[in-house]
């Protein structure tokens, strides 16, 4: 038996939280910013309805001019807060930003714990927390692929894990930037790490007995390698130092999964550098222009 | 646009006339505020080597302070141990520092007001702690955010574990700043200090160079209320890392990149001309808001240990 | 601009088809979490006759509700006593309901989340509450408010020195309006209940009918965002004390100042036509938000201890 | 010796406040809000620093059109919250209200205890936190006062006993609306009463022994009764039932004290009269038009 089997009821489990998510009103409410909005483009900020319910919060930004414009979304980071969308995306996208469940600006009445977050509710598939927070964002997607801003256009979807989960199950997007793992095959990454947010499935593990299988069984409606093969558009794969847990031979199922969509992107750990690279090609395959933040860098 | 030499930068801080009077004074204040610390274990995040605690004190403004405390075991490496202060990013969850405390170190994962644990009387929300109160120094955010990762250095001489001659500070971005800020303000106290890619330093040159968040922050404040500009920097005058530099006496680094688009590297040069302590400063070219960590990480973890010699790292381990 | 009598104003509000499954969900919700009451002295607010708690329990979301219990002390008045909620208007505190328990109450101050001390987890802020996500029944403030009250039903019937066959609710304004919606929720164990100038009560035609805050914050919500009109009134049609009010068996007592520009006397009207069960309405002349309480107080507390028979007032103290 | 002297430091004690006060730079920060603004009138948000230093916040509405209009300043009342400026007020006045510290949206550091704020640091004149609440209602007033919207106009203040110390520190009011009272004659008022906020004195006289003399020094700094002399404006008193708190033999020392300056108006207790005959005469006061709302009573 694999290690990281992908479970029987994978597709009902999340069938489950999409047929919930359309019995569920969004209710969205579009508050504009004067403070954050500027020369180039207008901000909103975002309320909409998802499981629970739970109410969530967004970033929309949307360019002045008559548009359409392609369509940006960014996944929530693992943290307590998200930066909003930046000036440079600003100008060439409709950008959303979500706050996911328990996420500044989205953490009342429940405000998430860092660490904590990341084994809420992890000893059952349907009490685990990510079940929500990837509804979350399937809502998110939802709003921001019916603007008619960005209808006709494409779209991008740019994050950890939760982008391709994101881009799994809402077939808009046609090109996805995955930049960092969390979940992809973590009951083998988490005990080759002591950092954080890995380090909470271990102190899990660890404190818990007999929780391994679970959490295991757990994760496994998470791990991207079992969401891989649904996604539609092109996927940027961010690959590390060959023997890290981003290096290319512990990927390698994972570009499998995606097959010929996914193109890899060594990173050369020059944050600059490897901006602009992403940036690039978010913007080629949204039919936009580059906006490399190198070009002005600084001469020592 | 053009851009010349970071190095070549000329600020637009200025150092007010009564600036060390403004912080000795907010400096006493919280000296004769109680501490009052308390250390709640955390099993689930302890191990047979490192004891972790929830921590809280008092600050300024009758504020209580969260934090993380992770400690060797004296089975796995006996007291005393140096102190080593993890001062947080602005958009980052305070360390857990239990990695460190492997090393030999009674880590603290400093978490002043506003961050989560430390947010239930003062919580100026995210974006917005740059901006808060920014027209006046005695009640900008950054005023009791600083005194409050100060205080960090009180608890840590509270703890009999702990050798109170050997106490460093470590952390990048907004760390990089409070890393700064500490070291000047308890220069009585602090044995060295790493700050990557500084955060708060030349704020408005910053702000003028870049439209990356958090500094972006400052330009959308600016774009709604250009008239408040003179007052804006006649309060950041106070809270500028540029102007904490001469204070500072321990041996510092600085790690810099020089494509940071977050905290653009000319204040960071700026910043380092000021300081008359010992200093040595690492530039990353093409790297950004990183500070070329990929590289520098070791470098970090080795001008720490010169400086503080934790037994961990001392017996190999 | 004329206005009508107000007994003859005809509402806006309409009953939604699942009022009640709605409404049965959440109390069968929050019955199924435990209430985790505790209770904890307080020397400064009690004296020879009665006992003053601060009191927490759980209620819906995980948040924990904070309320004031007071009690008369057993060398008093001797339990058993009847239970009254004192619940609180819109920009009132929570009572701390000394003076009732001094009259042979077990009297609790309710402070749904947002009040002070319940709103550590949830805090929309002031004025804030009334159009907090009131686009959507399911997130709307009021939805896990009214339950917040509710729960408090279950603390006095958690506590031994209760008689839970007698539990009355009273409050005016907002505490009109948690008096009617508790009564209706918990019909299965109010007694009696007296419900001053009620709010919450046809929003809308309220908002129409009145510039005065609360109802302003609708105003200003509509003028900003008019084409969510539909929307907001599907929401408060399950908010609504119109809608509560066929739910209420126990006897209520509705007072109604006919000059009220907070809460207009039309929907107090409307209101009373839509009770099933036993009340008695007095309407005051030229009266205010205060109900005419100058000349109803005494009724009011003769109608509770008719029905409640706190020994206190028995025994003529 | 009378139960309530005035203290002989009463003088330097409040020019003490002063002078804190003129060092301390207001700082004013001013935002405009659309979401409370409306047809008649502008709603800013104000944030003024006062002693502490604190940061301190305020309504401000000021009516559309050239102006120059009166002033209203709306003293904060004893609770967690205010009311914003009304309506009508908004339609005719440039209408302050102001939060002190502790207050909601002004509650940060620093949130007020209900019960508990009327006895916080009460045994000393120094620690008690009403020298600060008054400091911000001085502050407020000072910045309502120098608006250009108000030029040359008159200007009311309406409120509790705080009503009464600003205009007596601060002579720009022609007109004070005093509507309640809790500092007057307290250590004689509050043993007549069970009812809160004076209750919170009993429970402190009773509970921390020998405590009475403190709190009976400390309040006098705040009676309304001392400051009476210095108001230079016109006085409505509201006056109720005899045998009372608030009836005129109660109230007969505070009348002397403001002499011709001050009117009594018998309440009536019918909130929709009494509304409109105050409002009446702070219209009349301000060169306004009165705005009764019984004129549309409704019919039983």
């Amino acid at each position: 038996m694999s290690i990281n089997p992908k479970p029987e009821d994978f597709g009902a489990y999340w069938q489950a939280v999409d047929d919930e998510l359309a019995g569920i009103d969004p209710a969205v409410e579009l508050e504009h910013s004067l403070l954050r909005s500027n020369e180039h483009s207008t901000m909103y900020f975002v309320r909409l309805t998802s499981v629970g319910p739970y109410r969530i919060f967004a970033y929309l930004s949307i360019p002045h001019g008559d548009g359409p414009f392609p369509a940006l979304l960014q996944t929530p980071r693992y943290g307590s807060v998200n930066n909003p969308p930046h000036f440079d995306d600003r100008q060439r996208f409709v950008v959303m930003t979500l706050m996911h469940r328990g996420q500044r600006l989205a953490d009342k009445p429940y405000a998430a714990a860092y660490p904590g977050l990341l084994t809420e509710g992890i000893e059952d598939p349907a009490t685990f927390i990510y079940r929500g927070i990837v509804a979350d964002c399937l809502r998110g997607a939802e709003y921001l692929l019916s603007r008619p801003e960005v209808e006709g256009q494409p779209a991008a979807v740019v994050g950890d894990d939760l982008a391709v989960l994101t881009a799994a199950r809402r077939p808009g997007f046609t090109a996805v930037h995955y930049n960092l793992f969390t979940f992809y095959r973590m009951m083998e990454a988490a005990p080759r790490t002591a950092a954080y947010p890995l380090e909470e499935i271990n102190e899990h593990v660890a404190f818990y007995p007999n929780s391994a299988d679970r959490v295991a069984r757990t994760v496994a409606y998470v791990d991207p390698l079992h969401h891989a093969p649904e996604v539609k558009g092109k996927v940027l794969v961010n690959v590390g130092d060959p023997g890290s847990l981003s290096g290319p031979e512990f990927l390698e199922p994972l570009m499998q999964a995606f097959g010929s969509r996914a193109e890899p992107y060594v990173v050369s750990h020059e944050g600059g550098t490897d901006h602009d690279a992403a940036d690039a090609w978010i913007a080629s395959q949204l039919g936009s222009v580059p906006k490399p933040r190198l070009w002005l860098e600084a001469m020592g | 646009m053009t851009r010349g030499m970071a190095a070549d930068h000329v600020t637009s801080v200025r150092m007010p006339d009564d600036f060390d009077a403004f912080w000795d004074e907010l400096l006493a204040r919280a000296a004769a505020t109680p501490l009052n610390p308390t250390l709640e274990p955390i099993p689930l995040r302890s191990s047979d080597q490192v004891e972790t605690f929830e921590i809280h004190y008092d600050s300024l403004d009758g504020v209580r302070i969260a934090g993380w405390y992770c400690r060797p075991r004296a089975s796995y490496i006996p007291p005393p141990y140096p102190a080593l202060l993890q001062v947080p990013g602005y958009i980052s969850e305070p360390t857990l520092p239990k990695s460190w405390a492997k090393l030999g170190y009674a880590a603290v994962g400093v978490a002043p007001r506003g961050k989560l644990r430390s947010n239930a009387q003062f919580n100026p929300g995210y974006p917005g702690l740059l901006t808060h109160n920014i027209v006046d120094k005695e009640t900008y955010s950054y005023r009791a955010f600083y005194i409050d990762a100060c205080r960090a250095v009180d608890f840590v001489q509270s703890r009999p574990e702990v050798d109170a001659s050997r106490i460093g500070v470590q952390g990048g971005s907004q760390g990089g700043a409070l890393t700064l800020t500490t070291a000047a303000l308890r220069n009585d106290a602090i044995t060295c200090g790493a700050a990557g890619a500084p955060y708060l330093t030349g704020f408005m040159d910053a702000a003028s160079l870049t439209h990356s968040q958090p500094y972006e922050e400052m330009n959308e404040y600016m774009r709604l209320y250009p008239e408040r500009e003179e007052q804006v920097r006649r309060t950041l005058d106070y809270f500028d890392c540029i102007n904490f530099a001469p204070r500072i006496t321990a041996p510092m680094l600085v790690t810099v990149g020089l494509g940071d688009d977050v905290c653009p590297p000319e204040t960071a040069f700026d910043l380092v001309r000021a300081m008359s302590g010992p200093v040595e400063m690492i530039t990353s070219p093409r790297c950004g808001h990183d500070a070329g960590i990929y590289w520098t990480q070791s470098r970090i973890e080795s001008f720490l240990a010169e400086h503080l010699r934790p037994a961990g790292i001392e017996a190999g381990r």
